[in-house]
Parts: C-alpha cells; sequence; structure tokens
C-alpha cells in the first residue's frame, strides 16, 4: 500500500491506460469520479475525485437558525439521518446546558439502533450486488423494509427522520409498538443468521472476498478511518463503549471485531453488528422508562451562549462528528460537518493500488462510503 | 453434379481471395486478422466440396478457433500508434 | 487496547513541554481539552501528539473572523482514549498560511485540500493542494469566509 | 391408438419431403428456418422464464403487466421497444466490426442449430432424425462452430472502442480458451461411450443408461464449462456490470443490442439442448410414463426447459468469479477433471463394448 | 459422396440466413426508429467523464503463454476425436489386440500431454500476471 497515491500521474508505458470510473457508474450509490490507471486488469494509481454533489452545508448552516437545521442534518447522509439529528441535537444541547429526559435518551437510542438496522442492510446488499449476488441484494432491501417500517412508526417518515429535539424527541412510541418491534426484529434476527450463514459459507463468495482490500489494524490507524472498516482489523474503536454517550453506559452490548481487515471482515462487522443492535433494542423496549418523551418548555428559539462544542456519535458507517461555534446569534457562527464516509473515501485509493480492476466495486461497496455525506 | 460444384467453388474462391487480399491491404491489424479468418474458413468450405468433412471441421475448430485466436492474442498484445486526440 | 495513560495529563505535558507555543489551555469536560498553539510550531506539536498515543487526527476545519484573523481548528484524539483535543492555531487574514500535516496524519490531506479552497488557508508543503469538493473555476473565491459575495442571503 | 396412427402417418409424408427425395436438403435448410424461428422462440421463453423465476426466487413479481397477471407479452412489448429505438454507432467505433459483431453471434449459434437432433423417427425399418441437417461427426462440428461466438465478442468488444468493451473483450477471450479445453475433453468423454461423433448414435447409445448416470463428473465439468462458454453468472465477467458497465455490449443499444443479447440466449439454448442429448438421454423417456407413447420432441424439450432451469436457478443463486479465478479454474480444476473424467469412460465404454 | 455435400447445404442456406436476418432486421429499425443528429450521442460513454487517450489498450505478454498452450490443447483433442469411433475394433484375427494397442497408444500419448500441462504448472505459467 503505497500512502502517496493521492494524485494520478499519466500513463508512461504503453500496457497502461486510464479508465475512468464516474461519475455515472453503476458501482457507485453516488456520483464520484475514480481514476484508475490499470495494466491489464491491474491498478497501478488510484485518484478519487469528489465534489459532484457538494451542497455547501457548511455554508447553508450558517445561514439557518438551529432549529431550521435540524431537518436539514437529515439530508447529509440519508442512510444515517437519525444518527444525524442526533449528533446536532447533542451538540446544541450542549452548548445550550440542557439534558434529554430519560426516556428521550431511550427513544433516541432505539431510533439510532434501528437506522443502524437500515443501514448496514442496505450496505450489505450494496455490496452484495456488487460481486454479482443480486439475490442477496433483494433479500436483504427485504428484510430492510421491515426495519424502516418500525422507524416509520415511530417518526413517521421512512427515509428523513427528523426524530430528534433539542432536550427530547418529537413524539413517543405508538401504542403495541413493543410487540410489533419484538416480531419484526425476531424475524429480522432469524433472516439475518441465515444469509451470514449462506455468505460465510459460498465458496465463491469467500474467494471472491478472503484477502482482499486488506486493511490492517495499522494502515487502518494511518489511513485515519473508523467505524466497521476499523473494527474489522481487530481495533476495538466504538464511540458508544469508549464515550458512552445517552443511555449507552447502561445498555449490554459487545463492540464486534474480526480480525483479519479484508473485505469479508468488514462485511461480517455488519453482520454481526446487526445482530447486536437488535438486542440492543431489545434491551431498550424492555428498560424504557415513563415518562416525559421531551422537555416541558422545548427551547425552540435558541441563542446559546458564545462558545464551541465538538459533539460525536457512533454513526453506521463510523465516527460522525460536528464542530458548532456560537456566537450567542440564533446562528450558528460556524458549523463543521466531520462525516465518517469523507475519512472512509479518503482511505479507498491506497485501498485499491495493486487490486485488480474486477475487486473495485466489492473493496468500494465494502467500506460502505456514502456519497452524499462526503460531498456535504 | 460437378457443374453445380463449380457455383460453390466460385463464390467460395472469391471470398477467399478477396479476404486473402484484404489481409495484406488492410490498415488495421485487427481487421487483417479477421480477413484471415475469413479466409481460413472459406477453405473449410473447400474441404466440405471435396467431400472431406472431418478435415473442414477440422479447419475451423483449429485454424479458426485456435490460431485465429492466438492472432487476437497477437493483436492484443502489439503496441500501436496512440490516436492524436 | 484501552491505554490508561492517555488522559488530560497530555495537557500538562504539553504545555510543558511548547512552554512558548501553546497557550490558553482548557479543560472543559473530562473528554474534551482546548489549547492555542502558535502556527508556526503546529508540526512540532503534533508530532508530539502522534508519540504519546494521539493517532488519530480527526478533522481539520478552518474559522474566519474578519476582519483580520483566520484559524485553524484541529480535532486530534486517540484509537485508545475518548478524549478530543482541540488545538486552534491563529493566523493573519490577509495571508494565511501554515504547515501541513501530510506527513504526520496520512489523512489530512483531504481536509487540508477542503479548507484551502473554502477559507483560501495555504498549507505549505501539502503534496496535492488543488481544489476538492468545488469545481476548479471556482478556486480563489473562498466561498466559506464571511465576506464572500456569491452567496445569496435569503432569511 | 387413432392419434399415434394420424401421427405416425404425418410423419410418414414429412419423410417423404424431407428426407427422401434429391431436393430434400434444399427443402429442409430452407424450412431450418422454422427451426430457427422455434429455437429463437426458446430463447424468448427463456428470458421470460429467466425474469419470471428470477423474480420469484429474489422474492419479487417480475413482469406482470403486459399481457395479464403473469405478463407472458412482456418480451414482445420489449421486442416493439427495441425496434422503435434508435440506432447509434458511436463515432469513434470500428463500425465494421461493430456491426458484424451481432452476425457473427447469431449465425454461430444458427450454424448449432442446424445440426440438434430433436427425434429419431424409425418408419418402415428406416430411420431418420429429426433434424435439419445430419453428419456423422456432428458434436465435432458443434464445438468447432460454437468457438466462433469468441469473435462475436471480440469483435463487439473492440470495435465498440470503450475502455470497458475491450477490457471485456479481452477477458472473454482469455476465459473461452480456457473452457473449450474441459468442454471438448468431456464431449469425448461421452464419444468414447456412444463410440461415435454423430450425436443421433450418442443419444441412441443413452436408450440403456443415460451418461449422466454412468460419468456425473463430467456431467458436472460440462455443465461448468458450459455455464462459462455461455458467460452466464458466475462466469459473466464480460458483462460484470459493477465493474464493466456492459461488458462488450457497452456500446449497443437499441436493436443492435437486441440482436446480440439474443444471440446469447440463443447459445444458452442450444447449450441447453447439447446437454439434454448427450448426458440426459435426449429423447429416451423416462420409465414412469409406462406404456403411453409419448413422442421423443417432447421429451427432448421438456429436458432442455429443466436445463435451462438449472442455469436459472445457479443464476439467482451463486455471486460472480473474479476473471482470475475464471481462469485458474479452467485450468487448474477442470481440465485435470476433464482428463480423468476421460479416463473413467474409456475404462466404462471398454467393459460396455 | 453426395450425400456429404447434401449435409451441408443446410448449413450453407443457415450462414446466409445468420448474414440476412441481422440485415433485415436493422434495415426495419432504420425505417421506424427515429434519428437524430445530436454528436454528443455519438461519443463514446466512459460513466460520463470525456474518455482520454485510446481504448485499444496493449497487454501483458505473459497471457500469450495462454492462447500458445490452448492451440496445443486444441490440436491434442483434435487426435482423441477419430480415436473414439475406432478405438474398439475387434475385426483383427487375434481379438483385443487392436483395441489394447490403441488405448496404450492413447495412453502413452496422453501422459505426454500431461506431463506438459503438469510442466506449465510448475514453471507457473498459469498463473494470472498481475
Amino acid at each position: 500500500m503505497t500512502h502517496e497515491a493521492t494524485q494520478i500521474t499519466s500513463p508512461t508505458k504503453p500496457s497502461e491506460i486510464l479508465l475512468h470510473l464516474g461519475p455515472q457508474h453503476p458501482l457507485q450509490p453516488g456520483p464520484f469520479l475514480l481514476d484508475l490507471k490499470i495494466e491489464g486488469e491491474t491498478i497501478r494509481e488510484a485518484e478519487l475525485k469528489i465534489g459532484y454533489i457538494h451542497k455547501g452545508m457548511e455554508k447553508v448552516f450558517e445561514d439557518r437558525t438551529y432549529l431550521q437545521i435540524l431537518p436539514l442534518t437529515d439530508r447529509i447522509c440519508y442512510l444515517a439521518s437519525n444518527s444525524n439529528n442526533d449528533v446536532y441535537c447533542r451538540g446544541v444541547e450542549e452548548l445550550l446546558g440542557i439534558e434529554p429526559t430519560e426516556r428521550a435518551k431511550y427513544l433516541r437510542v432505539l431510533t439510532n439502533e434501528l437506522c443502524r438496522l437500515q443501514s448496514h442492510l442496505l450496505g450489505i446488499g450494496e455490496y452484495a450486488t456488487d460481486v454479482g449476488f443480486l439475490t442477496m441484494f433483494i433479500y436483504m432491501v427485504r428484510e430492510r423494509e421491515g426495519v424502516v417500517s418500525l422507524l416509520e412508526a415511530i417518526t413517521g417518515s421512512r427515509l428523513n427522520h427528523n426524530y430528534a429535539r433539542f432536550g427530547g424527541v418529537a413524539n413517543d412510541l405508538p401504542p403495541g409498538y413493543k410487540e410489533m418491534a419484538l416480531k419484526t426484529l425476531g424475524e429480522l434476527k432469524k433472516q439475518v443468521k441465515s444469509h451470514d450463514e449462506m455468505l460465510s459459507s459460498d465458496s465463491i463468495y469467500l474467494r471472491r472476498t478472503k484477502g482482499v482490500g486488506v486493511l490492517t489494524a495499522k494502515e487502518a490507524g494511518e489511513l485515519g478511518v473508523a467505524g466497521p472498516p476499523l473494527r474489522a482489523a481487530g481495533v476495538e474503536y466504538d464511540l458508544r463503549r469508549m464515550e458512552p454517550y445517552l443511555v449507552y453506559d447502561d445498555l449490554d452490548f459487545k463492540v464486534i471485531t474480526q480480525t483479519d481487515g479484508d473485505v469479508f471482515s468488514r462485511v461480517k462487522v455488519r453482520l454481526l453488528e446487526i445482530l447486536e443492535s437488535i438486542y440492543i433494542i431489545e434491551q431498550c423496549l424492555d428498560q424504557m422508562p415513563s415518562g416525559p418523551y421531551k422537555q416541558d418548555v422545548t427551547p425552540y428559539i435558541t441563542r446559546p451562549k458564545p462558545g464551541e462544542v465538538y459533539a460525536r456519535i457512533e454513526d453506521p458507517r463510523g465516527e460522525m462528528g460536528m464542530y458548532i461555534i456560537s456566537d450567542g446569534s440564533d446562528k450558528p457562527y460556524r458549523f463543521r460537518i466531520r462525516g465518517p464516509a469523507f475519512a472512509t473515501a479518503q482511505a479507498l485509493p491506497p485501498l485499491l493500488v495493486g487490486g485488480y480492476v474486477a475487486d473495485v466495486a466489492a473493496i468500494a461497496a465494502s467500506m460502505d462510503s456514502c456519497t452524499s455525506e462526503v460531498d456535504r | 453434379m460437378i457443374d453445380l460444384q463449380i457455383i460453390p467453388f466460385a463464390i467460395i474462391s472469391i471470398i477467399m481471395i478477396g479476404s486473402s487480399i484484404m489481409v495484406v491491404k488492410s490498415k488495421e491489424v485487427v481487421h487483417s486478422a479477421f480477413h484471415c479468418v475469413i479466409a481460413m474458413m472459406s477453405a473449410a468450405g473447400f474441404y466440405v466440396l471435396l467431400s472431406a468433412q472431418f478435415v473442414a471441421v477440422v479447419q475451423i475448430l483449429v485454424y479458426v478457433g485456435a490460431i485465429g485466436v492466438m492472432i487476437l492474442f497477437a493483436v492484443m498484445l502489439t503496441t500501436r500508434n496512440q490516436e492524436v486526440e | 487496547m484501552g491505554d490508561e495513560k492517555i488522559d488530560k495529563t497530555i495537557m500538562i505535558e504539553l504545555s510543558n513541554t511548547f512552554k512558548d507555543a501553546v497557550s490558553d489551555v482548557d479543560v472543559p469536560s473530562p473528554n474534551r481539552a482546548v489549547a492555542r498553539i502558535d502556527p508556526g510550531k503546529v508540526k512540532e506539536i503534533m508530532q508530539f501528539l502522534l508519540d504519546n498515543g494521539f493517532d488519530h487526527l480527526s478533522c481539520v476545519s478552518g474559522v474566519d473572523y474578519p476582519p483580520d484573523k483566520m484559524e485553524v481548528v484541529y480535532h486530534v484524539t486517540s484509537y485508545s482514549a475518548p478524549l478530543v483535543i482541540t488545538l486552534k492555531a491563529s493566523l493573519p487574514r490577509d495571508d494565511p498560511n501554515i504547515d501541513s500535516l501530510c506527513g504526520i496524519y496520512w489523512n489530512a490531506n483531504w481536509y487540508e485540500r477542503e479548507t484551502y479552497e473554502l477559507y483560501g488557508i495555504k498549507f505549505n508543503d501539502c503534496p496535492y493542494m488543488k481544489v476538492l469538493l468545488l469545481i476548479e473555476e471556482m478556486e480563489g473565491e473562498w466561498p466559506l469566509r464571511k465576506d464572500y459575495a456569491g452567496y445569496p442571503d435569503l432569511t | 391408438m387413432a392419434i399415434i396412427e394420424i401421427y405416425d402417418l404425418i410423419m410418414h409424408y414429412l419423410v417423404i419431403i424431407f428426407a427422401t427425395n434429391d431436393f430434400a436438403p434444399w427443402i429442409r435448410g430452407v424450412l431450418g428456418g422454422l427451426v430457427i424461428g422455434a429455437v429463437f422462440g426458446g430463447a424468448l421463453v427463456m428470458v421470460y422464464l429467466e425474469r419470471k423465476f428470477l423474480g420469484d426466487m429474489q422474492s419479487r413479481i417480475g413482469p406482470n403487466r403486459v399481457g395479464g397477471r403473469f405478463g407472458v407479452l412482456q418480451l414482445i412489448a420489449d421486442a416493439i421497444k427495441l425496434f422503435t429505438k434508435e440506432d447509434i454507432i458511436p463515432a469513434k467505433a470500428d463500425k465494421w466490426l461493430f456491426i458484424g459483431a451481432p452476425i457473427v453471434a447469431l449465425t454461430s449459434g444458427f450454424l448449432m442449430v442446424a445440426v440438434i437432433p430433436f427425434d429419431l423417427l424409425v418408419i418402415k425399418g428406416n430411420e431418420y432424425a429429426v433434424a435439419v441437417s445430419r453428419m456423422d461427426i456432428s458434436i465435432l462440428y458443434l464445438e468447432a462452430v460454437s468457438g466462433l461466438a469468441i469473435f462475436a465478442t471480440f469483435m463487439a468488444g473492440w470495435g465498440s472502442s470503450s475502455k470497458y468493451a475491450v477490457l471485456a473483450a479481452f477477458r472473454n477471450v482469455a476465459k473461452m480458451i480456457g473452457y473449450e479445453i474441459p468442454l471438448g475433453i468431456t464431449v469425448i468423454s461421452v464419444a468414447v461411450m456412444a463410440h461415435s461423433l454423430d450425436i443421433v448414435e450418442i443419444v441412441e447409445a443413452q436408450s440403456s443408461i443415460w451418461f449422466i448416470i454412468a460419468q456425473p463428473l463430467g456431467f458436472v465439468v460440462f455443465f461448468i464449462a458450459l455455464l462459462a462458454d455461455v458467460g452466464r453468472i458466475p462466469f459473466d465477467q464480460t458483462e460484470a456490470e459493477e465493474e464493466l458497465v456492459a461488458g462488450w455490449a457497452t456500446e449497443y443499444s437499441g436493436m443492435r443490442w437486441g440482436l446480440a443479447f439474443f444471440a446469447e440466449y440463443l447459445h444458452a439454448v442450444v447449450g441447453s439442448f447439447i446437454v439434454t442429448l448427450i448426458f440426459l438421454g435426449g429423447w429416451n423417456g423416462l420409465p414412469i410414463v409406462g406404456n403411453l407413447y409419448i413422442p421423443g420432441i417432447f421429451w427432448v424439450i421438456a429436458k432442455t426447459i429443466m436445463v435451462m432451469m438449472l442455469f436459472i436457478w445457479i443464476r439467482a443463486a451463486l455471486p460472480r468469479y473474479r476473471i482470475d479465478q475464471v481462469i485458474d479454474i479452467g485450468w487448474k480444476v477442470l481440465i485435470p477433471l476433464a482428463l480423468l473424467n476421460l479416463v473413467w469412460s474409456t475404462i466404462i465404454g471398454l467393459l460396455w463394448a | 459422396m453426395a450425400e456429404i455435400i447434401d449435409n451441408f447445404i443446410p448449413v450453407a442456406i443457415f450462414i446466409v440466413f445468420g448474414l440476412v436476418i441481422p440485415l433485415a432486421i436493422m434495415f426495419i429499425v432504420k425505417q421506424i426508429s427515429p434519428r437524430s443528429k445530436n454528436p454528443i450521442k455519438f461519443t463514446t460513454y466512459e460513466s460520463g467523464s470525456v474518455p482520454t487517450g485510446s481504448a485499444n489498450m496493449m497487454f501483458n505478454v505473459e497471457y500469450y503463454a495462454y492462447a500458445i498452450l490452448f492451440v496445443l490443447f486444441d490440436v491434442e483433442l483434435l487426435f482423441l476425436y477419430p480415436w473414439v469411433t475406432v478405438y474398439v475394433n475387434d475385426s483383427v484375427t487375434t481379438p483385443g489386440f487392436t483395441t489394447g494397442f490403441s488405448i496404450l497408444a492413447m495412453v502413452l500419448f496422453m501422459i505426454v500431454v500431461l506431463l506438459g500441462l503438469v510442466y506449465e504448472w510448475k514453471k507457473g505459467v498459469l498463473e494470472w500476471v498481475r
């Protein structure tokens, strides 16, 4: 792995050509341009060019009030909209010096984990298509529908939830939610176990994934990735355990790690995390205290004291951080989004160098980068 | 029967001679390769006319199927002048 | 993992080692620490932090304080401890430039490129200082500066 | 009983028309167009089955709008769409190769159809194969003609002048040459047991025992090599959409793409026929029907559809190999296995004889 | 003799079909499909980027080993094809002799071929070039 492979040089040998994968290519969840210098089927150099859907969110947020920003945080990454709401609300709460109610904390953990479930399910599905396994994609999307319906039952929306509020959440659980959730999740657990078995025993799948795109713990640290790609390399780095926020301290869960750091491990980590998330959700539903789900007086018009905060959270893809500087007005002075997908995307080109063109899709999808968030 | 056989013989001959000329004349290496394949296939046609069907099929199997592919490989492996963009 | 040594004492060590380069050390919460650093010494300080277990550069951001000041904010953290160190380096607004961290933290590259294209802060020795997110024609407009005129103020 | 007599009568006259006069080859050749049409229809059926059953296996619905609940007319709608789409030849493409590729692919498929027998009729003590053309070396001929399909993919890929297509063309050539050999060796293993290179005689040799039972290893090797030869999952690297967009067909659009696509399915259908004929006993029926007389053509078609379903099932169940793994499997696994099977079938063949 | 040519008459007709049917279909398409003159439509697709450089690239010369191997095996297969029809041939006065002889000959031949394959395998010719 070369750490200098940020810039692609023009082909020198006659056997080398420059291959553009992007901005409109079937391997991509969103538009980005992957320039590859290939010789035969082997990749010699790789460069990732981003910015095709740059929305200028950081600039926009400086021009919106704190409450107006809240629904916009959904749009940072549509697959992790709940986590984004949550990290934003935690940041603003810290600036305001308030705490969410106990029930709201559980509700946020619940929705966060549901969000992680649906993101991982789609991530694995997308990944499966990239090794030509369309059936697994459809299965994963089928399982995901149940999870999304669970989210919809709470938040009223299937994709952009906008659920967290400063000091609480938007609404309480609907009646009979626990039974419905346990039924769906029980079914999901069974399905995911069977898919896990299928993916771990299929010889073609193993040959496509074992030892491909290896990211060792040391390299992963140097490349600055977090989340499943790092845990797949054996580093037990999970902010839910490291810096317990909300009620993760009271919940029992394992940090899933694998040792190999290859494509297989990354997908395996996600599969096992799905099971672990289901376990967390079950505990949440059991332990959830009664009480108000939001503060008595929700601070809708917020003028935090001057100050700054760096809030971070374990997103489905890694460490999601938001750095908010307040100058005492009703709009943030500076709003910085530190997305996990940005870090993962940056680490992609060095992983590809020396591999095959055929593995590009598998490696890229196993890193589970979200273009919407990379570009912001 | 001899009278009738002259017709396919003539057609195949024309194809073969034409493609053989094109092998030499054509500017693109790939075109030469494919014309060569066509010429070898017309040879198979001659064998059929001579009632040597085994030889005809072998001609297709070996010359077209194997040697032709080897020529294609050779085409893929040679350097070509890069076009001026 | 679980390196117990990595905690707030690093801030004391840091201010002891770089007496004249580190100022305004503040520890607002158990997991956060803030300090202001001298932009000329950023490489040495980062190398020191890296050697002391802060192996993860979380984020590099720029902040614009018109009329005369700009800041580069580094968030450095560790894979084995929850402490996030926020380091701020003030730069003059008319010619902001600072040493690049690409040689110390590999992943500083994209963050620095992003800060460059949005704020016009130059990172010396950065191997590939070019626009990342914006189109190339926008280089030089520095859209995230507070006095950027190209953004319609709708509210 | 009466039905069978009428059937025999019809067959009698057909044999007089198609087999026993001076112009018979010409008549068969021209009317062979109907056979092509039928096999083309078979390809359509396969496309439909694939979409429908793949949908079922993936818990989707599949075509369900055009032509009632099961979308039987979906392919007609697709054909109309393809016919009315614009035909685009890229400016940079090598025009002759680009246009020639679907033609070569289709011709190769047609030539394979020519020798496929569907039944063997015995009329007045004479045997007549229901085939457009009957050769003594038909299996060898099939081998040779199917090899022409390599050129089609190469022409399409090279002619498109697109990087994806060129990569796909290269992959295809590298893959095909690795799988032609195990294919050939297994075909020889079958011929060893039948002592003949004529498909009709190979099928007749299976009247007592099907070759899938006599040499299961050969069947497996042949089937895998056939999958690779017709380029279906897990061997569809030439069309690996996630890295090469649509592979060699990237620049093809409209009906030109439709032709290339149908040529591919034509090869798959003909491949299913070959599997049926040389391993699954062809028109030799299963004993379960007892004394009931069922025309052999029914058996051939039924078994062919079963093989096509197997193709579809495999497509739903397996991911795709990487190109270097494909070539490794071809050279390092299938060829040794095929040679082993050849030894086995020679021994069995000797004992049998 | 004439019979063999008779078998190939349909084949020749099929070649004509193969040439005519696609051209006829494309002719129909040309009549009923729309035409456009936009030059952008006729550019090569490269996922939305402007293609750079020539697409017709050169591959590593090591791949040529596969092609040569293929030719060798193809020719080797050809010896087997006629052999299969005649190897059980006991019309000679001593029963079993001809069969035994033909089997032995083929076994020797296959051993040589197999040795070649094993040799190439060991030499690493069958390794995909990185």
